[in-house]
């Protein structure tokens, strides 16, 4: 780095420019640049819709980002958000009232969850390998009892849940942006959300210091596990299918748009709202290419650059840390 | 070595530094500092907590470059952009703060960044390095398996290797900063072995410390640091003990150990039997309201590992530990902080601060569920409670927002004294609570642990320094291979009662023990 | 005001007004042999009729991806919009809001939900594929011997239908067949070749490989070559012809089955257009540029034509 | 293990210890009892050509983990092996059926792989952009490259020649079991022998010391990225020689199934503790529960169950070797 480099990022950041802000940037820079290409993309109408793409992935990055500040991580959401549907599809076919199957559903993502955290607290071994083997294991048991078929033969209440509008306003975007207020009250105001941070940044300090670190991270990965299962009930009705495939690749899209918010993978840093303009950036770029007839196979390429575009930047601003 | 005379029949410095300044973002850590090392001179760098002596060798060791000021090395100028441009002009570092290579290997710990031993096909000759390693370990009178991974050493054993890695390098310059900081007096006799030999081949040696007596021991010159300034550079010998501190703390320290003994009431904690595999067993210790006792014992006596084990942070074995009559239950942490038993971590770094927190978050994470209300952290009771503790403790160098590594290494102990008030135990386990504490905040501390006696509670006080244990301490416990080997009534303590019952041996065959006992 | 369903605003403007129909044609996913030449068909037809032609899908076959493309073309306001669907409900939400904004629906190569969609352009039925399957594979083993499926992912709607009328020709044609395994292939070259080298080392007493996908297929016939059991492992399946040259050219396979997706990807522009032109006849035949007179199956459904069987003999005339 | 002359004189039990204390133990005393249950109930499981078979099969894996193993020794991730072998695997195949040759085939494929692989070094270590990002970056972008510059046709009809690697045999041993056992050979070299090797430990156990110690930290990364990129190449010469042609989806998914072989294998995910033994250990243990379940048939739907259920017992492995050892928390 040149020292004009640091003065220049220096300044900028004395001036207050924290990640969020930056990140907004992008987001607005990006939304300028969509609303060029295609004149339906900053219409109210487009907006909307396309927050019915996300929200599914952006529940599941509120309790990603949790996991990730404690320095774990969660790779078994895509499978574990297919065992749910299965399960709520299924258990519905096979004679349960959709209601019950529904609770059943959310029981089975909040077990799941549960049972990675346990899993890897009380045998010691890291999430990462924990989840690697649910991830394989929950998705397996979704192909399993879904003996790869597909149920889709919900009653039409059940489309409630991912096709429903208020006004204008899909459903699901309103239960989004309630799950992102709660979660942001809990990390940032809560002595639970400060247990979160100090288990991220130092784990041993953090049991010394009294913090019940194995119950708080058991709670983080049965609340994602909760989280997920929401996401997959949204979902099954938005696709109003239930099969062992979705969410396939899902826990890509999830660390995308947590990592891309500012979240360290090595614990301790990360935010709510990070991690919403993550969500965002990645959702706008998506749905504005789509729309300006760009082929899905720049796509790709596209995200891949912008991820690490965007976080250069970031970085850029970030400041000096010796 | 071959140094040219200088004009004036004066030595050629080692390195010299002129004028040097250096901030970190508003703080100034140390401004216009002239410091100079002579061949074969052993000088002492001083100063209260915060003063700028890290700071100052770090840009000497090319971990910093100043904001000011010039370097020069050997009589050349010079500007290091990296510790290996340091090392690579001869001068080795023994940094404050362990940094060692917990995964590997005590022999691999010594070479890593240097050459390794070669063996004819140009692969790694591990036997050599093993055995140069053993060789290098055992001149400073330290026999440890050197193919056992790091982690699994005390620090006093890890500070040896830290001292080890340094000596190993045929440097010019070796900077020490609070080398003897975990050591007990058995080993930091043994480095000062070492400093004379150096000193006799001509290396120049730059000295950090808090404990005086040391200081006065070994150095030929003696610089005193006060907030980042240099106030006096002198020969030891024109200055005394009182002098020192004066200068240093710019004010005459009145009473340095401050100790009102008072009567013992009831037994608040109780240990029964307690034991550990290959750490400790058969532990009875009873500790009274308003009693301070002395923990003492050689390196790897097992007191940490006891003190923790009461705390729950380690799961006991065998054995049962009672607080108001109440056996507490095992492995909780929590629980013994319900029951009001809290224990200060000897490790600073990695298990007594959250670094990036601020001293506030530091302070309160313990009693957090305190200020909450329906979950939520109410945060003017926190604040206050931050602001009493911290201004109480006088924590200096940032204020209760500022992240707590900001802090200089003893402010940072009063960050994790004030944390531990925040709980107001009725016991208190304090490890090592003065280590890498200036003599200011050292007597701000034992004021402090008076004080707690004084309001009832009990404290055991864990300490490497006998002097300490003797002035402070009510009752003297003494450890040796997990076992209690000895008590003593405060008038009964003497020190050479207490290296017995350390050793295991009595009278003056106790030093040859000794040497048994480190093998 | 809160309704299931019902996306307020847009809607494209339909009908042949002025500028030319524009369709939105979207195949289980972009990127591989099968659905580029499916793209080529289509393509030629759109140049013949005039018409503007939005060609994408998602990289990967999921459904939910198809759904969002399927809402993008929605915003895009086209005239008619064709899908081939990774699944037929899953996509069948998304395909109603196209008609209630009053665009035509179809599908192509994988239906929708019947009720999502005006049309289904049908390349072959799944019986006919099913029963080819069988007849081919029972030329080459006197029509008994155990046998193994590779299929492509285990969810597929169509590869689970063709096994259905596989299993049902086995059991009313050739009672000696049997169907011992079915291994899914995950779309991977690689590891349908692993899993079929296993399997035939376990079970030497196999007969013959199916591969039911593009992928499957290739990756069969790459692991019986490689295990030199040429004539003695029959191999046969579904896929597309510059993919299986070489192994048609060694013997390895002798017949594989498909429909020219090229036609396929053609059909379905012609009908999509009829639809938006309203031309499209309830049964009887239809007209379809080069394709000649296609047979409508049902008042909703277009069929291509019968299977092709591709051979040593044959497999040079084509291109994709 | 060459460290056994200095055990000398210590009893059986030392010898176990020090067994016990090497972080790939758990899941080579785990591959162990699979093999063990799986040579009882599945026919043929321990036939010579079953068990070269498995070998072959983890060859493209086993390559790509032993170099994966070494960004994660040093502290880092990359987690964009997937579209790397995919681009490698087009690009070398290009080559192939130009040239029919296998040292240009594979030169391309190696150029290819360590070009991306530096492009991700660079990226971590001077544009200081966190590794995990950095990789998935190049996750989208590399395939998306893939795409474009296919359009999504297959490469097929890679000549013999070319295919060498996959399908040639030395002794009756094939060709992609000798060039994974190579590697092996040359990583455990590097990993005990080389000063790049040991520093790589150094920097992942703790970074800002082996900077303290200096160690060229940006430069000990780097190479471990290109390492990277130079196994993706390799790997995908063997995986054409295999496969006999190329799609474009070649590789995906492929980077969970490394990083799982790597951190099964014992290779701490935090890094500056484990070996290359960890990373071959992981990888023949996945190969052998996958063919397991072939040889098995268990049912198609049920095969990841089985397969997460045993990763997860092989993992958990791990406490009762803490607990054999001692290591107390
Ligand atoms: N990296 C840093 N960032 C910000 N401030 C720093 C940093 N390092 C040191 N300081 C500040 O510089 C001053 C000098 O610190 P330094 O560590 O040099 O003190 P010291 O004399 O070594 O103290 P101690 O005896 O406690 O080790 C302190 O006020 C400290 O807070
Ligand atoms: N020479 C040694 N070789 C191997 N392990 C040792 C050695 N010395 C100590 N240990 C280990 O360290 C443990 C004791 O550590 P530690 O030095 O912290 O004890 P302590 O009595 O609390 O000393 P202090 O707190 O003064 O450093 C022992 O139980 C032992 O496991
Ligand atoms: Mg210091
Ligand atoms: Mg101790």
């Amino acid at each position: 780095m040149s020292a004009t480099q640091q003065t220049l990022r220096g300044r900028l950041s004395g001036l207050g420019f924290s990640r969020e802000l930056v990140l907004l940037g992008v987001l607005l820079a990006e939304l300028a640049v969509m609303s060029q290409l295609s004149p339906v993309f900053l219409t109210v109408g487009n907006l909307l819709n396309l927050s019915r793409f996300f929200v599914e992935v952006g529940l599941i990055a509120l309790g990603m980002t949790l996991i990730i500040i404690t320095g774990g991580i969660d790779l078994s959401v895509g499978s574990n958000l297919a065992l749910v549907s299965v399960v709520v599809g299924f258990s519905y076919v096979w004679g349960l009232p959709l209601g019950a199957a529904i609770v059943l559903g959310m029981l089975v993502g909040l077990l799941a969850g549960l049972f990675n955290g346990l899993f890897s607290t009380l045998l010691g071994l890291h999430p990462l390998v924990v989840t690697l083997g649910t991830f394989a294991l929950f998705r397996g048991l979704a192909y399993g009892l879904s003996d790869a078929d597909a149920v889709s033969s919900f009653p039409a209440w059940f489309a409630y849940f991912g096709q429903a509008y208020l006004g204008p306003v899909p459903g699901q975007l309103l239960v989004f942006v309630a799950a992102v207020a709660v979660v942001w009250l809990v990390l940032s105001r809560t002595a639970f959300g400060r247990y979160v941070y100090a288990i991220g940044n130092n784990e041993e300090a953090a049991r010394f210091s009294g913090v019940p670190v194995e119950r708080v991270k058991v709670a983080l990965y049965a609340a994602t596990g909760l989280l997920v299962a929401l996401a997959a009930v949204i979902y099954t009705s938005r696709v109003s299918t239930a099969r062992g495939d979705s969410g396939l690749g899902l826990e890509l899209d999830v660390i995308s748009a947590v990592v891309l918010g500012g979240a360290s993978i090595y614990g301790g840093t990360g935010t709510i709202a990070g991690t919403v303009l993550g969500v965002l950036i990645i959702a706008t770029l998506r749905n504005g290419l789509l729309l300006a007839g760009v082929p899905s196979t720049w796509q790709l390429f596209l995200l891949g650059v912008l991820l690490l575009a965007a976080v250069f930047v970031n970085e850029f601003f970030r400041k000096e840390e010796s | 070595m071959e140094r040219g005379a200088a004009p004036g029949g004066g030595k050629v410095p080692v390195f010299r530094l002129r004028g040097i300044t250096k901030r970190f973002g508003g703080v100034t850590a140390v401004e216009g500092v002239d410091f100079e090392l002579l061949p074969g001179e052993v000088h002492a760098l001083v100063g209260e907590n915060g003063a700028g002596k890290s700071t100052l060798m770090k840009i000497v060791g090319g971990l910093y470059a100043p904001d000011e000021g010039s370097l020069e090395v050997g009589g050349e100028p010079a500007a290091f952009s990296s510790p290996r441009e340091s090392e690579a002009a001869g001068i080795a570092m023994i940094p404050q703060e362990l940094d060692l290579f917990p995964e590997l290997s005590v022999a691999e710990n010594l070479y890593v960044g240097r050459r390794r031993p070669r063996t004819r096909w140009g692969g790694i000759d591990w036997g050599r390095m093993r055995r140069e390693a053993g060789e290098k370990l055992a001149s400073l009178g330290v026999g440890l398996d050197v193919s056992a991974p790091v982690k699994r050493l005390s620090t006093a054993n890890q500070q040896l290797v830290a001292i080890a890695r340094a000596l190993l390098r045929e440097a010019r310059a070796v900077v020490m900063d609070e080398p003897t900081a975990a050591l007990t007096g058995r080993e930091a006799e043994r480095l000062f072995g070492i400093i004379a030999g150096l000193r006799r081949r001509g290396v120049g040696v730059v000295y950090i410390s808090h404990r005086l007596e040391e200081i006065f021991r070994i150095a030929d010159r003696i610089t005193v640091l006060r907030d980042g300034h240099l106030v006096k550079t002198a020969p030891a010998s024109a200055l005394d003990p009182d002098e020192l501190v004066r200068l240093m703390v710019g004010r005459p320290l009145s009473e340095f150990f401050s100790r009102h003994p008072h009567e013992p009431g009831e037994v608040v904690l109780e240990v029964r039997g307690l034991g550990r595999e290959g750490e400790f067993a058969d532990v009875d210790l009873v500790l009274r309201r308003g009693e301070v006792v002395g923990l003492a014992g050689l390196i790897g006596a097992g007191r940490t590992e006891l003190a923790q084990t009461i705390f729950g942070i380690r799961t006991p074995d065998r054995g049962e530990v009672r607080v108001f009559g109440e056996v507490l239950p095992p492995g909780s942490p929590r629980e013994a902080m319900e029951r009001g038993v809290f224990y200060v971590p000897e490790e600073r770094k990695s298990q007594g601060l959250i670094a990036p927190f601020s001293v506030k978050d530091n302070i309160t994470l313990s009693v957090l569920e305190r200020f909450t209300r329906f979950g939520f952290v109410s945060r003017g009771p926190e604040r206050e409670l931050a602001g009493r503790l911290a201004g109480a403790l006088s924590v200096r160098g940032g204020g209760i927002f500022d992240p707590v590594s900001r802090l200089s290494g003893g402010n940072q102990q009063k960050v994790v004294l004030a944390k531990s008030l925040a709980r107001e135990p009725a016991v208190l386990l304090l490890d090592e609570p003065t280590r890498g504490i200036d003599v200011g905040a050292k007597s701000e501390i034992y004021r402090l642990i008076d004080r707690l006696a004084g309001e009832g509670r009990a404290v055991l006080l864990i300490s490497s320094e006998l002097e300490e244990i003797l002035s402070m301490s009510d009752r003297v416990v003494v450890m040796r291979e997990g076992r209690i080997s000895g008590e003593f009534g405060r008038e009964e303590a003497t020190q050479e009662r207490i290296m017995a019952a350390a050793t295991g041996v009595r009278g003056p065959s106790a030093a040859v023990a000794e040497e048994e006992a480190g093998r | 005001a809160c309704g299931v369903g019902q996306q307020p605003q847009q809607g494209g403007e339909q009908g042949g007004g002025e500028g030319p129909n524009k369709i939105c044609m979207m195949p289980k996913l972009v990127g591989i042999p099968y659905f580029n030449a499916a793209e080529k068909g289509a393509r030629e037809a759109a140049r013949e009729l005039g018409v503007d032609l939005v060609y994408d899908g998602p990289t990967e076959a999921l459904a939910a991806d198809q759904v969002e493309f399927i809402e993008q073309f929605i915003q895009q306001q086209c005239d008619a919009i064709t899908v081939a669907a990774n699944d037929p409900d899953a996509l069948a939400p998304a395909m109603k809001k196209a008609k209630q904004a009053g665009i035509a629906t179809g599908a192509w190569d994988a239906d929708v939900a019947e009720d999502a969609r005006d049309v289904f352009v049908n390349q072959a039925t799944f019986q006919a594929i099913g029963y080819k399957l069988v007849d081919v594979m029972a030329e080459q083993t006197g029509g008994k011997g155990k046998f193994l499926v590779v299929t492509g992912s285990l969810t597929a709607p169509n590869q689970n239908a063709w096994l259905k009328e596989m299993r049902e020709r086995m059991r009313q044609k050739y009672p000696q067949m049997e169907i011992a395994s079915v291994q899914p292939g995950e779309e991977d070259l690689q590891k349908g070749i692993d899993i079929t080298k296993d399997y035939l080392r376990a079970n030497p007493d196999t007969a013959g490989v199916f591969g039911i996908t593009s992928v499957a297929l290739p990756g069969a016939a790459e692991a019986v070559q490689q295990m030199g059991l040429k004539g003695e492992v029959a191999v046969t399946g579904l896929s597309t012809p510059n993919e299986m040259k070489p192994y048609v050219k060694s013997g390895v396979v002798e017949k594989f089955v498909l429909w020219n997706p090229v036609d396929l990807g053609y059909l379905a522009v012609y009908v999509a257009n009829a639809q938006v032109e309203g031309t499209l006849p309830e049964s009887g035949t239809f007209k379809a540029g080069r394709l000649g007179e296609v047979k409508m199956l049902a008042p909703d459904e277009v069929l291509l034509g019968p299977p092709l069987v591709f051979t040593r003999e044959n497999i040079d005339e084509y291109d994709f | 293990m060459s460290g056994a002359a200095a055990a000398a004189g210590e009893g059986r039990a030392g010898l176990l210890r020090r067994f016990l204390a090497r972080p790939e133990a758990p899941a080579l005393v785990f591959l162990a009892v699979l093999v063990a249950v799986f040579s009882a109930v599945a026919d043929g499981f321990l036939r010579a050509s079953n068990l070269e078979g498995i070998l072959a099969q983890v060859a493209v894996v086993g390559v790509i983990a032993l170099a994966v193993n070494q960004v994660i020794l040093a502290g880092e991730i990359d987690i964009s092996m997937g579209s790397m072998l995919g681009l490698c695997a087009i690009v070398a195949g290009t080559v192939a059926v130009a040239t029919g040759k296998l040292l240009p085939t594979l030169l391309a494929g190696v150029a290819v792989g360590a070009a991306a692989g530096a492009v991700n070094g660079l990226l971590v270590t001077l544009g200081r952009i966190p590794a995990i990002i950095v990789t998935l970056g190049m996750l989208y972008a590399l395939r998306g490259v893939i795409l474009l510059i296919t359009g999504g046709d297959w490469i097929t009809g890679i000549p013999r020649e070319a295919r060498v690697l996959g399908l040639g045999s030395l002794f009756g041993v094939g060709a992609p079991v000798l060039v994974l056992f190579a590697c092996y050979v040359l990583m455990e070299l590097v990993h005990r022998h080389s000063g790049w090797g040991r520093d790589v430990l150094a920097v992942g156990g703790n970074r800002s010391a082996a900077r303290l110690a200096g160690i060229p930290v940006d430069r000990v990364r780097f190479w471990a990225f290109v390492l990277v990129g130079v196994a993706v190449g390799i790997a995908s010469v063997i995986y054409i020689g295999r496969a006999g042609s190329v799609q474009t989806n070649t590789g995906a998914g492929l980077e969970l199934r490394v990083i799982a072989a790597v951190v099964i294998g014992g290779t701490s995910i935090a890094g500056g503790r484990g070996s290359p033994l960890a990373a071959l250990t992981g990888a023949v243990l996945i190969g052998v529960i996958l063919n397991g379940l072939v040889l098995l048939d268990v049912p198609g739907v049920w095969q990841d169950a089985v397969l997460g259920s045993l990763i997860l017992l092989a993992v958990a492995t791990d406490v009762l070797r803490r607990r054999l050892i001692g290591e107390k928390t």
